[in-house]
């Protein structure tokens, strides 16, 4: 049966963050904070790694410190978080556009999440004064390099900063005018907050769709300046939604465990799980049809990008040489373990285990492969920005340690916040007008 | 169709669903129903179990799947000798590898399309029971347009007025026995 | 070089293998066009008169692109590279990958061949060619009221090439190296080798066959030859530092390699000459550095 | 229990009965002809035998020189027809497909006409690969079929051989997925016909129905189907215009080769479709009196989607532009400037404004609810996207990489002759379906007034109909 066994009472709960909530998220923060530190003790004393050269050339020498990593995994973790967030917001705005009225119950959970992209800001700001390290174009001067030259108009540090403020502040805006409006209907009821949400949807779905492509090409793409794709922005996107909506079924399974959200019913977390689905596949085409295309014509302006990911795959693959002249490659064999791992755990597994009804809406199954999927999207971005802001694949102890110590420390702030807006709100919007569809909600036969 | 039927004939969906549940609770079987279009939750009356069509759906796929991978990598990679003198070797085409395994993409996953869809929908017919030309037999010539019917098997039952009594308090504008 | 795909090449083959090879000397190419003739006279290229040629559908297997430099609006003092074109038989062809029916491949003496019974005419490898040198047949140019040529008459058709097929329309057609010479010469070299065991792979001397274009260069500006042979003259000429492909960025690993033409200048042309050899320089520039 | 919120818009305006909904949607296909119907379906058919098959006939038997066509440029209206033809008959599948998985009702009532239109712009695009062949009597070589020729079977690497695998696959599945639905609605038509006695027709419909009498668990196990091919059809919908784009995209032109062709290529079939199905549904729904069906709600969404498609194929344009720039290379740079300022610029602007532009109109409630606009504005869509294809084929191919081959491309009488020729036959086809097929879902759209929950008991008058009817 469809329908959820719950007390009318209970559409008025609030969420309480204390006890047991409070308490693991600091335990995640100290564990963090712990595995940071000793991940940079331990890279901190390592000889630093070699020149490398194959991504610089004969540029001047660019040391790969213990700092590098710092920043590169600093932009890794950020990056991930704030997608989360991200994320949330276009399900709300796109939903809202599609009318649908089946997540009202949910949407209190993905408005405290895009309340997370304040704080992921921060992460940026902070990043600006660490370009230096990472982005070649940042650190390089002009004259050594004609092709970046070429591209200076766009990769120059007061272009970067100047245009990333500019997206905070309308994304910022956006999520600080739909939660407003939110609340406020909550107060006030009426259809007038609802007639007001559409344009904002509408607004910030094509300011979105314009921004977040050039953030990718900002933050991530111009980390290999030489490289370009057009697909770019869309396979980001393909990937942060579905992180986002991982951690969405995440936190409602989390809270319906601790006995909140007993209004949701199996339909919800089903759709939920079909959107799960949904961009899982989304994201393995936009996946392929780059891989393919690149592959295909085999232009080598295009081709190092994947030589560095997948080179070394000669070994995973029995072929013999891939990279015939291109001598360092073997130095960047080890990504291509996670190349391969990536669309594995990213679209084979979610693809198998999301595909029967069932499991889509059983939490016992799903909650498993949330961990795999948010554990093979982190290793996405890794793939996205390692090779190209630290160069040669270095898989030390300490190295990992201090990603995981960057991982958990920023789970353990996200869940922070997260909880904490919930915590503000109802957690059912109950003079959303569609409250009564979401209540009766059911996906049907299938 | 069987004979010897029990048919309840409403106007309204929602009078269906009411006879059908009482008829239900009651633990009279239901033989079948026969609506102009279909309603949901009409299957946990009449214990319809869900088809396994889908899964069937599946194995298709992967039907399909195989086969493409088989033919190109066969055809491609030069393994594929079917004997009568037919068969393949490798040729180098511009450069690529025999068994581009990224260029099988797009084939591997039309051929899992063509032949989940397809295969689906032949066994879709076969177990229904559906064939061009076949000739269609009706309860009521209205029953695809606008009244609804309930059918009980008057073998399977017994007190057979009570039934129908029933069947007329919940609404049914007709209530009578095939022969 | 920067590559996705595993290569076919096997340095054990070198000595069993041919690998077909051309080099064009610019600094040699004085543009008189006898080789374009000669590619006609040999491979029956057909004539197709004034109103085809002005919609671009020339027939011609091969053709002489120019380079201006200088001072182009005064015509008197320009600069000029000719640079004779035809297919580069490259080992990575984008026109073979995208032919559905495998019309195009590659066979094992590195020829980028046409088959044009199995042609089927998408034009896609037309499209796909970066050097633009394949050819399509319009119409039926033999035998054809419109095209009252050399082909359509009996005493023209007396001088066709007998050991190359008049194509027929809706196929593409292309430069194949003379591939009718290439087979002679090999099969002559494998009759001479007598019965040994070498004999199969048995290749023919260096210089022992000409393609059509090379026989009629009177400066000697095309020589044509094996790769696999290291001390064949072609061998030495594509390891000379002049050598240069066309199009290296786009990887197509052309099998015709051109030796970029050197001038003496005042040092006040230096600036002009540099951009006179743009297309070499420019690979170099372009080339990418990661 | 299925519960309608209030702020939502009715999809079914001014019907009560479902018999109602029966009547009036049979009613076309009951009545005898009507001389307008006449005459334009004998004008389609006329322009479909004189430019689409007497041109094709001429073409095979001259040759393709009596296209425009030239060494540089090997494609023109040929492949840009075909895409275009195909990126049309992307909006029925999505509707029918991708709206039923996202739960958008809406699509009851248009999705029978959009999938009809879906499958004839399929058969007119199918015609586009198979004539543009040199020898298009050969095709047959494309076919994976064993044979003694060694590996001569078909080449597994080329775009064009998924073309010819995902273009059947697309057309094969959705004529199964049209047909599927139109199943009970034949049934319908047959137990209509029989009951007003005419014998032939019910049992031609007969025939077609396949015997369906509407039992609970066979429609239990069609309504799963139907929902397991709409989500294969998505993923497939998708896939067939990225195939469609990887024709260009995996080859080494510059402004072919791009890696956001795919998804880029979709967004814009979705657009072109949808307004075509814009342009058809205002007309038919005049024409057939479907107001109540195909309500203003209807044509306000699909202007909806329109904005939205647009909007992502002006982000794609920009994005290509930009990322052309970004490249630093110099033969990208190079076709992108090409494109907007130089011999093919006209048909990059009308691409641009049509495509980017003039959707936005939609933006304001009145033009969205004016037919007349809608209509106006549809018909751009359909001229800025043929433009699209035209722009991407042309222009590329026209200037690339060596200048000594740079050549302009003129068609000729024959090629505008053939794509006209495919209206004829698209139209021709449409209004044998509107005349003799149900145009729009019964069955769904009966669903549709379930909705509001009706007191349930006999209404006294039906059942005195029932005691006349019997």
């Amino acid at each position: 049966m469809e329908a959820a066994h719950y007390k009318p009472e209970q559409l008025n709960e609030r969420f309480e963050f204390s006890g047991k909530f409070k308490k693991n998220v600091i335990y995640l923060l100290i564990i963090g904070v712990v595995f940071l530190v000793t991940g940079i003790l331990l890279t901190l004393n390592a000889p630093a790694p070699a020149h490398d050269a194959a991504a610089h050339g004969e540029h001047a020498a660019h040391e790969v410190t213990w700092y590098t990593y710092f920043v590169a995994n600093f932009l890794l973790a950020n990056t991930f978080y704030f997608r989360i967030g991200m994320g949330a917001m276009v399900f709300l705005m796109f939903t809202w556009l599609g009318g649908g009225g089946w997540n009202t119950l949910i949407r209190r959970i993905s408005e405290a999440m895009t309340q997370y992209v304040y704080v992921a800001f921060v992460g940026f700001i902070i990043l600006f004064f660490m370009l230096d390290e990472i982005y070649e174009w940042a650190y390089l001067k002009e004259g050594v390099d004609a092709l970046i030259d070429a591209k200076r108009a766009f990769l120059n540090k007061g272009f970067f900063i100047g245009s990333n403020l500019v997206f905070f502040l309308i994304w910022g805006g956006f999520i600080y005018m739909m939660r407003k409006l939110s609340l406020q209907e909550d107060r006030e009821g009426g259809l007038n907050t609802y007639n007001k949400t559409t344009p904002l949807a509408a607004g910030f779905i094509i300011t979105f769709a314009f921004s977040y492509s050039l953030f990718s090409i900002d933050w991530l793409k111009s980390l290999e300046p030489h490289w370009f794709s057009t697909i770019y922005g869309v396979y980001v996107f393909a990937g942060t939604m579905v992180t986002s909506f991982s951690v969405l079924y995440l936190l409602i399974v989390i809270l319906k465990r601790n006995g909140y959200l007993a209004y949701v019913n199996d339909g919800h977390l089903h759709d939920v799980g079909k959107f799960m689905f949904g961009f899982s596949v989304f994201w393995a085409y936009i996946w392929v049809s780059q891989l393919l295309l690149i592959w295909y014509s085999n232009v080598p302006e295009e081709t190092f990008y994947y030589v560095r990911r997948m080179g070394g795959s000669n070994i995973v693959l029995g072929g013999k040489s891939w990279f015939e002249g291109y001598e360092d490659s073997h130095e960047y064999m080890g990504y291509a373990f996670f190349f391969f791992f990536n669309i594995i755990v990213n679209f084979v597994t979610p693809f198998l285990v999301l595909m029967t009804r069932d499991a889509k809406r059983t939490p016992v199954i799903v909650y498993p492969l949330l961990f795999l999927m948010l554990l093979g999207h982190w290793n996405d971005l890794y793939l996205l920005i390692m090779p190209g802001a630290v160069g040669k694949y270095e898989g030390s102890f300490g190295n990992i340690l201090m990603q995981l110590g960057f991982a958990l420390t920023f789970a353990g702030v996200f869940l922070g916040v997260v909880l904490n807006s919930l915590s503000k709100a109802a957690l059912v919007p109950k003079n959303n007008p569609f409250l009564e569809e979401s209540l009766h909600h059911s996906t049907g036969v299938v | 169709m069987k004979s010897n039927l029990i048919v309840a004939k409403f106007w309204n969906p929602d009078t269906l669903m009411d006879a059908l549940a009482e008829v239900h609770h009651k633990g009279i079987p239901v033989y079948d129903c026969y609506t102009p279009f279909p309603i949901h939750g009409i299957e946990q009356y009449m214990d319809i179990k869900r088809t396994r069509l889908t899964i069937a759906s599946f194995i298709y796929g992967l039907l399909g799947l195989s086969a493409a991978l088989l033919l190109m990598a066969g055809v491609n990679g030069g393994a594929l000798d079917l004997g009568w003198d037919i068969k393949s070797w490798q040729i180098d085409v511009g450069g690529k590898p025999y068994l581009a395994w990224v260029d099988f993409v797009p084939i591997a996953f039309e051929l899992t399309v063509l032949f989940a869809a397809h295969g689906m929908v032949i066994t879709f017919f076969i177990i229904t029971g559906y064939y061009p030309g076949k000739k269609a037999e009706l309860l009521d010539d209205r029953q695809t347009d606008d009244v609804f019917i309930m059918t009980i098997d008057a073998d399977k039952v017994v007190r057979h007025d009570e039934i129908k009594q029933i069947l007329t308090e919940k609404g049914a504008f007709e209530v009578k026995t095939t022969a | 070089m920067i590559t996705l795909w595993d290569s076919h090449y096997k340095e054990e083959n070198a000595n069993r293998l041919i690998r077909w090879v051309m080099a064009i000397d610019l600094n040699k190419c004085t543009g008189c066009g006898a080789c374009v003739v000669a590619c006609n006279a040999e491979n029956n290229v057909p004539v197709v008169g004034k109103k085809e040629i002005m919609t671009h559908r020339d027939m011609h297997w091969m053709r002489i692109d120019r380079y201006y430099s200088g001072d182009l609006d005064n015509a008197e003092n320009v600069s000029v590279v000719f640079q004779p074109m035809m297919c580069q038989h490259c080992a990575n062809a984008p026109c073979e990958t995208v032919c559905p029916v495998l019309a195009t491949v590659h066979t094992s003496d590195g020829l980028n061949s046409m088959s044009y019974n199995r042609c089927v005419g998408t034009r896609y490898c037309a499209n796909n060619c970066p050097y633009k040198v394949r050819r399509f047949n319009w119409f039926k140019y033999h035998n054809n009221e419109n095209f009252d040529f050399h082909q359509n008459n009996p005493l023209g058709k007396l001088v066709l090439n007998p050991d190359v097929t008049v194509r027929f329309r809706g196929v593409m057609e292309k430069c194949s190296f003379c591939v009718q010479r290439l087979q002679d010469g090999k099969l002559r070299a494998k009759v001479n080798a007598k019965q040994t065991d070498a004999g199969a792979f048995a290749k023919p001397k260096d210089g022992a066959i000409k393609t059509a274009c090379q026989q009629t260069c009177p400066t000697g500006a095309i020589v044509f030859g094996d790769l696999n042979d290291p001390e064949s003259e072609v061998s030495k000429l594509f390891r000379d530092e002049r050598a240069f492909t066309a199009l290296e960025e786009v990887k197509t690993l052309p099998s015709v390699s051109y030796l970029t033409r050197i001038r003496n200048q005042k040092a006040d042309e230096v600036k002009v000459n540099h951009a006179e050899h743009g297309h070499k320089e420019e690979e170099h520039t372009e080339k990418h550095p990661s | 229990m299925h519960v309608e919120a209030q702020v939502r818009a009715k999809l079914l305006t001014n019907t009560e009965q479902y018999s109602q909904i029966t009547d009036d949607i049979a009613r076309p296909i009951e009545a005898a002809p009507n001389k307008e119907w006449l005459f334009w379906t004998t004008i389609s058919a006329i322009v479909m035998t004189v430019c689409c098959f007497g041109l094709i006939g001429y073409l095979l038997w001259e040759g393709i020189g009596v296209w425009g066509l030239n060494t540089e440029v090997g494609w023109g209206f040929d492949i840009t027809n075909f895409v275009f033809w195909v990126g049309i008959g992307h909006a029925g599948t999505l509707i029918s497909a991708v709206l039923l998985l996202f739960r958008q009702t809406w699509r009851n009532s248009i999705n029978r006409s959009a999938e009809a239109m879906t499958i004839f712009a399929v058969l007119c695009a199918a015609i586009f690969p198979g004539i543009h062949a040199g020898r298009t009597w050969d095709l047959i070589w494309f076919a994976p079929i064993p044979n003694t020729r060694g590996t001569l079977w078909a080449n597994f690497n080329s775009p064009l051989l998924w073309d010819v695998f995902a273009i059947t696959t697309y057309l094969t599945v959705s004529l199964v997925f049209w047909y599927l639905g139109m199943i009970p609605d034949f049934a319908t038509l047959r137990d209509r016909f029989t009951r007003k006695g005419k014998d032939v027709a019910a049992g031609i419909y007969g025939a077609l129905s396949f015997g369906w009498e509407g039992s609970a668990r066979n429609w239990s196990r069609y309504e799963i189907i139907s929902l397991i091919l709409a989500g294969l059809c998505t993923p497939l919908v998708l896939s067939v215009h990225s195939i469609v784009s990887m024709d260009f995209a995996t080859s080494v032109v510059p402004g072919w080769h791009t890696t956001i062709f795919p998804p880029y290529f979709v967004a814009g079939a979705i657009f072109s479709g949808f307004g075509m199905v814009q342009t058809l549904l205002i007309v038919m729904r005049r024409i057939y009196k479907l107001e109540n069906y195909i309500t203003m709600e209807h044509m306000e969404n699909m202007a909806k989607v329109v904005i939205a498609t647009g909007t992502t194929v002006g982000l794609a344009y920009m994005t290509e532009f930009f990322v052309a720039w970004y490249s630093g290379s110099f033969f990208e740079r190079y076709v992108f400037i090409n494109r907007a300022f130089g011999d093919y610029a006209w048909a990059y602007w009308i691409m641009f404004s049509c495509n980017v532009l003039s959707p936005q109109l939609f933006w304001s409630k009145k033009i969205r609810t004016s037919m007349t606009a809608t209509f106006i504005l549809s018909i751009f869509v359909n001229i800025g996207m043929w433009f699209e294809r035209f722009v991407i084929i042309v222009t590329s191919l026209h200037h690339d990489y060596v200048p000594a081959r740079w050549a302009n491309y003129t068609p000729t009488w024959v090629e505008f002759g053939i794509f006209l020729g495919t209206f004829g036959l698209f139209f021709t086809c449409f209004f044998l379906f509107s005349k003799f097929l149900p145009v729009i879902n019964m069955f769904e759209v009966k669903t549709l007034l379930h909705r509001p929950k009706k007191p349930s008991g006999i209404p006294e008058g039906k059942k005195d109909e029932a005691v006349h009817a019997h």
